[in-house]
């Protein structure tokens, strides 16, 4: 049992199923981000658990009392949103004590609960504005205090950072991570953008047409991903994913990839298992930062593979170079330090590290677990 | 000027602006020349208007005409004039489109931010009967008021304008509150504001526009009803418009013109103070609601 | 469904049962009568009511003639709220009584002897079944000529007492520059106008099996072409700018001497004395070339909405007060109309006044007194209007006499 | 609705609420509007006359209805009303918005003045409308005694032409409101567009033909409803400038089943035209309310 549990729930509207038995607990404390393309189901999902939206079936749960049927207001979470949605008549003062107005908290009492929160984020200074006098990320900071004042059991964020321009969004992430660390409550936070899952979660659900792909840490999500969906989701650039046969050679199995010219290169599997699919077509994943120049091969690795490949395409973006070549007749991206000698048109030796290369089988598109 | 007189990014040259200009007073010229015909025959003697040039501007200035619509001109059997008639019709359209109003709003707000099914069917069913015409509802009307209690009395014409103003102010609000953030009443939800404390304390301060035209709508045409305030008002509480159409439809003797011109404005002249007045806001309110999409 | 059934089924509770609305002692009128000198008669009305102690409770509704009041009348008795009394006319008191609405007022007109002074066509109109249900007001004759003595004398001409005299005097009004006729282009107008000119050709007889009996013999009959060819005749005669004109514009025109003769009810006559001009000296009354013998008439009247059954004592009063002499002297004399009695003195009218009460005794001694179709007292309204159309489709010059002859017969077909 | 049953009352009762603020609204239109539309088409089959009575007689007064020329004429008289009148309002309340949209020095002025006449009745301004449209006193009449002797304006005397007085004083009520409307709809063109096409080289003329009309779609739209309504029960006009004359040239539905109804004690007549115009009217805004009310779900 933990602290909020996602029991067995599913969501229909009249005949179509949009979440399909969703099981997913979650500890006090915890960062749960759920994160998946739009249309996936997250927010329903969030909404579910918010009150806003009913539950089909099955139950959702926060310290063991079940909250189907429950209203809202009395689950004691609080939610920010991705418009903020501050009551554009009120000022910042009355939108963070809205809530503790409704639930007949005393004026000094709500008082002082506002101060200190405004303290909090720093927006003492606001605190007569109306929000339409406020720049975006005080509105964020404003929507923010509207859910700490409340001192919920669970915070929920419905794509808190997703109105905001790219630099105020890596501030408030910070920010916002801080502020976790600092109080320990309860998040569910739902994104589309796998970096702000990476960077901010405790744990990761991936979500796509109405179903858990995956939950786990985000080192877990990154490093096995349970299928090619979650594998191509998380990361930028996505993970490669190209078509391989696997050969055994010297005992080992490995991975027979098709370069550009036809030709074939041998990558040998850290995987022993792999020796099961021998002469069987897998989908081999990289990540591109796997794929380096021979400098740049990590050090710790025991299985750096190494080919020689023409390159298409250079794209330096200052720290990193990214080249693009051809395997097994798709394009492959490829991470080099940005001091590489790389060259479109000219053939490159890379080092590949296949330690954390992964393999799903094509039928399934699941990882093939070792 | 409170409408969003927006820098148009169109230029226009000279010659072009002159005749947009020109036209544009040519048109202010239409739409005004009724009511200068009225104006100016209402201060004119009755010989004067008699004597032909109705166009003309009064040779004689009298206001008597006017004192004599409001409070001595023959409307029955009494030379009561037109100033007890005037409060019934307040007595009468005030109610009414607070109601209609009130309802029109309420309306609006479930059917955008508590959907449910066939909500919209339902929308559909109250738009189709603003369409209804007034004639054929007449005399089952007359049948329900007089079941209900109602007939004769000022309450039973009330009820009659709201129910036949319920479609419009719903459309209205409904327009206007779908494109208000349903975020906005979830976070209220959240924050444990209930059905009416949301409608009250978060959509209702930001209906002022919407609000506007609803009232601008119902006034105008609650006020200038004739067909159910003469079937259904009672003696004392016929509304402005009946005693007007008695002032002026007296079917022998002398027709004082000059007299019913001045009648017809005083009848004319709250409707004539809201569109003044609340006009400016009235652009305004139909930009928020009824032409967006 | 539900709120018709109860419709229908409270609909006729309303009319067996009658409804309370007026307080025991007021009479609630609805009436159309809201000019100055028509408020001034029932002024009398009312007066003589308080002096009994019973309050007057004034429902005026103008417009169209009666037309609006009586849709609010209908309003009314639908809600089961009917007034005390209404004003009346012809066909509808009739259609009124038969739906079971009015009041027995029978103990009233025996005391006062009502089928003495009546006139029988009149009575036709105010009992039904044997019953009185209605208290006549007045008798308007509607086939009066009216005409400018000074146009008239100028130009040579005299009364005219038949057609062909009358279209000479047309001809010579027209070559004189002066608008012949002075009409205003109204439906209840234009037949008005038919209303004589149709008993100029038909007679009495004829008028009565044309327009009472709807004999479509006659209706679509030569006689009625020749009538139609005489309305075509007096179109040419109207100026341009008839349309629409209402009927006291149209007199207006004969006390300026724009024109010469105009055919109306005896209600103009209060146009001409408005004007301060007298009757013989500056204008003329007489009847249309044709129908001297003749009155064609509408009466107003006072229904009597059953309120409970049997006849409140306010509704005896109100009736026996309409119908008392002084009243009927009083309010006639103001309104331009004849007493609904014929046994008033006529002492108190002028001239125009008193031809019209010996032409109405006359005829109703000699039976050529017959309701005018224009004004609702030939047909119900629904042949009524039927006529209207095609008199004024023919007027303006949609049909031509022997289309508007057939389309006559076959629109009382479908209305009847 | 799915409802668990450990839901408190306070909770069950925020489920309902919606719904039963909505019913007394749902209500009063099931009794008043559908209802007595029901009890009308019912009337339409019975020998209903001066009252409501239940005598069945099948098709008869839709019958004697199509036999009336007089229906004929209103028919086609609605045809050419509505048409001109929802024709000329827009192309006039677009252009009067079009060019109120200039940066005009005295447009709230100039707004006011297009838009009250939407606040006059014509009980009150019938009779201003005929002095000024009689040829005797009116229009014609100051024209003439101007000097300008030819002129001619005697429509409302003619009974092919009446009609066109009708449009030209329903334009004169509502034209004003259309305008307001677009406005609303100009006002409401983001200004980035514009500038981008003036940019791209388009005329002034191009700009509104190719960019800012079809833009106003939503105008267009909520224009036409009301237009059409308006249309469908002009009444009070027609009785006050015309009385449906010269003869029967400016009759439309809505004084036909009034006269029949009322004046005519021919309540059956009067109700097959009211359930033949009701059935126009939804054959025209069915479709309409469906794909309007579709889109936007």
């Amino acid at each position: 049992m933990g602290f909020l549990d996602i029991d067995n729930t599913t969501k229909s509207y009249g005949a179509v199923e949009v979440l399909h038995k969703i099981d997913i607990s979650v500890e006090e404390g915890e960062f749960l981000v759920l994160v998946g393309p739009s249309g996936c189901g997250k927010s329903t999902l969030l909404n579910m658990i918010a009150g806003l939206e009913e539950i089909t079936s099955g139950e959702i749960r926060i310290k063991d009392a079940t909250m189907n049927g429950v209203h809202a207001s009395k689950r004691n979470i609080a939610m920010v949103f991705q418009s903020y949605a501050l009551y554009p008549n009120m000022t910042v003062g009355k939108n963070i004590t809205f809530g503790l107005e409704m639930h007949g908290v005393p004026k000094p009492e709500r008082d002082n609960a506002m101060n200190d929160v405004a303290k909090l984020l720093q927006i003492e200074q606001l605190l007569d504005r109306k929000p339409g006098a406020l720049s975006g990320g005080q509105r964020q900071r404003v929507a923010m205090g509207r859910a700490l004042v409340r001192n919920p059991d669970v915070f929920l964020f419905d794509e808190p950072l997703s109105n905001l321009d790219a630099k105020l969004r890596v501030d408030m992430r910070t920010e916002i991570k801080k502020l976790h660390q600092k109080l320990g409550t309860t998040i569910v936070y739902v994104t589309h953008d796998q970096i702000e899952a990476m960077t901010l979660s405790t744990r990761i659900a991936v979500m796509n047409g109405g179903y858990v792909q995956q939950l786990g840490t985000p080192q877990e999500i990154y490093d096995t991903p349970a299928n090619i969906f979650v594998a191509t989701f998380m990361g930028s650039p996505a993970m490669n994913v190209l078509p391989a046969k696997v050969a055994i050679e010297n005992g080992k199995p490995t991975a027979q990839v098709a370069l550009h010219d036809g030709s074939l290169t041998s990558l040998p599997f850290s995987q022993d298992n792999m020796a099961d699919w021998a002469g069987k077509d897998i989908l081999l994943g990289i990540r591109p930062e796997t794929i380096t120049d021979e400098d740049a091969a990590d050090r710790k690795s025991t299985n750096i593979a190494h080919m020689t490949n023409r390159i298409i395409v250079t794209e330096p973006a200052g720290s990193d170079t990214f080249v693009t070549m051809e395997m097994g007749g798709k394009d492959v991206i490829a991470r080099m330090r940005s001091d590489a000698e790389v060259q479109a048109g000219a053939d490159f030796s890379f080092a590949v590290n296949m330690e954390k290369a992964v393999a799903f089988d094509p039928e399934t598109e699941t990882r093939i677990v070792p | 000027m409170s409408v969003a007189t927006q820098d148009t990014a169109i230029r226009t040259g000279r010659v072009v602006r002159t005749l947009i200009y020109l036209v544009l007073l040519l048109f202010a010229l239409f739409y005004m020349l009724p009511l200068y015909v009225m104006v100016v025959n209402s201060v004119k003697p009755l010989d004067e208007i008699t004597g032909g040039g109705m166009m003309n501007l009064p040779q004689v200035w009298t206001f008597e005409p006017w004192l004599k619509a409001w409070s001595s001109a023959q409307i029955g059997v009494e030379p009561t004039g037109l100033s007890p008639y005037f409060w019934n019709s307040i007595k009468m359209v005030v109610p009414a489109v607070a109601i209609s109003t009130v309802l029109g709003a309420l309306n609006g707000y479930v059917l955008t931010k508590w959907r449910f099914k066939y909500d919209t069917i339902l929308f559909g069913l109250m738009l189709f009967a603003c369409f209804i015409p007034f004639q054929i509802v007449l005399i089952p009307m007359a049948r329900m008021l007089g079941l209900m209690g109602m007939a004769g009395s000022t309450s039973g014409l009330v009820l009659v304008h709201v129910v036949y103003g319920i479609g419009f102010t719903t459309l209205y609000f409904r327009n206007y509150y779908a494109v208000f953030p349903t975020e906005l009443v979830r976070a209220a939800q959240i924050d444990g504001a209930g059905f009416f404390q949301i409608f009250w304390r978060i959509l209702l301060p930001s209906s002022g526009p919407i609000a506007v035209v609803s009232i601008i709508w119902q006034f105008t045409n609650i006020w200038n009803d004739f067909l159910f305030g003469a079937s259904f008002a009672g003696a004392d509480s016929q509304p402005m418009t009946v005693a007007l159409n008695n002032l002026v439809q007296a079917s022998h003797g002398v027709k004082e013109y000059n007299v019913h011109f001045a009648g017809a404005i005083l009848a004319a002249l709250p409707t004539l103070l809201v569109y003044i007045v609340a006009g400016r806001y009235f652009v305004r309110g139909l930009m928020a609601g009824s032409v967006k999409g | 469904m539900r709120s018709f059934l109860n419709t229908k089924t409270a609909i006729a509770l309303a009319l067996t049962v009658g409804a309370t609305t007026a307080h025991a002692e007021d009479v609630e009128v609805l009436h159309w009568w809201t000019s100055g000198g028509e408020a001034a008669a029932l002024n009398v009305l009312k007066d003589d009511l308080e002096g009994q102690g019973i309050g007057w409770t004034d429902m005026p509704v103008a417009g169209g003639g009666g037309e609006q009041a009586m849709t609010v009348l209908r309003a009314r008795v639908t809600a089961g709220n009917a007034p005390t009394a209404v004003q009346g006319l012809g066909f509808d008191i009739i259609d009124w009584a038969n739906q079971g609405s009015l009041a027995n007022l029978n103990d009233v007109a025996a005391a006062e002897g009502w089928d003495a002074v009546v006139p029988a066509a009149l009575q036709q109109f105010a009992k039904v079944d044997g019953a009185w249900v209605s208290a006549p007001v007045n008798v308007h004759s509607t086939n009066w000529v009216w005409a400018n003595k000074q146009v008239l004398d100028a130009n040579g001409i005299a009364a005219p007492t038949t057609w062909e005299e009358f279209t000479a005097a047309l001809d010579t009004l027209k070559a004189a520059g002066i608008t012949p006729i002075a009409h205003g282009g109204q439906a209840w107008q234009d037949t008005t106008v038919f209303d004589a000119v149709a008993m100029s050709v038909l007679g009495i007889d004829g008028y009565r099996s044309a327009f009472i009996d709807l004999d479509e013999s006659v209706l679509g009959g030569d006689e009625m072409v020749e009538a139609f060819d005489r309305m075509a005749v007096i179109r040419a005669n109207v100026d341009d700018n008839f349309s629409g004109r209402d009927w006291n514009l149209a007199t207006a025109m004969v006390i300026n001497g724009e024109a010469g003769f105009q055919m109306m009810g005896d209600w103009a006559k209060g146009e001409f004395l408005n004007a301060g001009k007298v009757p013989g000296e500056d204008f003329l009354c007489f009847r249309f070339p044709g129908t001297q013998e003749q009155v064609t008439f509408n009466a107003d009247q006072f229904m009597m909405f059953d309120q409970s059954g049997e006849v409140s004592p306010e509704q005896a009063a109100l009736a026996s007060a309409i119908l008392s002499p002084s009243f009927q002297s009083a309010f006639n004399v103001v309104k331009g109309s004849v007493p609904a009695r014929t046994d008033v003195s006529d002492e108190a009218f002028d001239a125009c006044g008193k031809q019209g009460m010996a032409d109405l005794a006359a005829a109703a001694a000699s039976d050529n007194l017959v309701g005018s179709v224009a004004h609702g007292h030939a047909n119900p309204a629904s042949v009524k209007n039927a006529i209207f159309d095609v008199v004024t489709a023919h007027f303006n010059g949609e049909y031509d006499s022997a289309t508007a002859a057939a389309e006559l017969v076959d629109a009382v077909s479908i209305a009847k | 609705m799915a409802m668990q049953a450990n839901a408190d009352f306070k909770t069950k009762l925020q489920i309902w609420l919606p719904k039963l603020v909505l019913s007394p609204s749902v209500a009063l239109m099931v009794v008043f509007v559908y209802g007595f539309i029901i009890f009308s088409v019912y009337l339409s089959f019975t020998d209903s006359r001066l009252l409501p009575s239940y005598g069945w007689v099948g098709l008869e007064n839709y019958s004697k209805l199509w036999r009336l020329s007089h229906w004929e004429t209103s028919i086609t008289n609605m045809g050419i009303f509505a048409f001109l009148y929802i024709g000329i309002c827009t192309v006039l309340g677009l252009s009067l918005a079009i060019f109120l949209d200039q940066k005009i020095r005295a447009e709230g002025v100039l707004r006011t003045i297009y838009l009250y006449p939407m606040a006059l009745s014509f009980i009150v301004t019938g009779t201003a409308w005929k002095w000024f449209l009689d040829p005797g006193i009116g229009l014609e009449n100051v024209m003439q005694s101007w000097g300008w002797t030819s002129f001619e304006f005697d429509w409302i005397k003619n009974s092919d032409f009446a009609i066109y007085t009708v449009v030209l004083a329903a334009v004169w009520q509502t034209s004003g409101f259309v305008m307001a409307m677009f406005l609303a709809g100009l006002r409401g063109i983001d200004n980035e567009i514009l500038k981008a096409a003036q940019m791209d080289g388009a005329s002034n003329w191009n700009l509104y033909r190719r960019i800012i009309i079809p833009q106003l779609r939503p105008a267009f739209l909520s224009a036409f409803v009301i237009l059409s309504h308006l249309a469908i029960k002009t009444f009070d006009l027609v009785i006050a400038l015309t009385g449906g004359g010269p003869g029967r040239a400016t009759e439309l539905p809505a004084t036909f089943m009034y006269s029949y109804t009322f004046s005519r004690n021919q309540m059956g007549i009067g109700a097959a035209s009211a359930t033949i115009m009701l059935m126009t009217i939804a054959a025209i805004m069915i479709p309409y309310l469906y794909a309007e009310l579709r889109e936007k779900k």
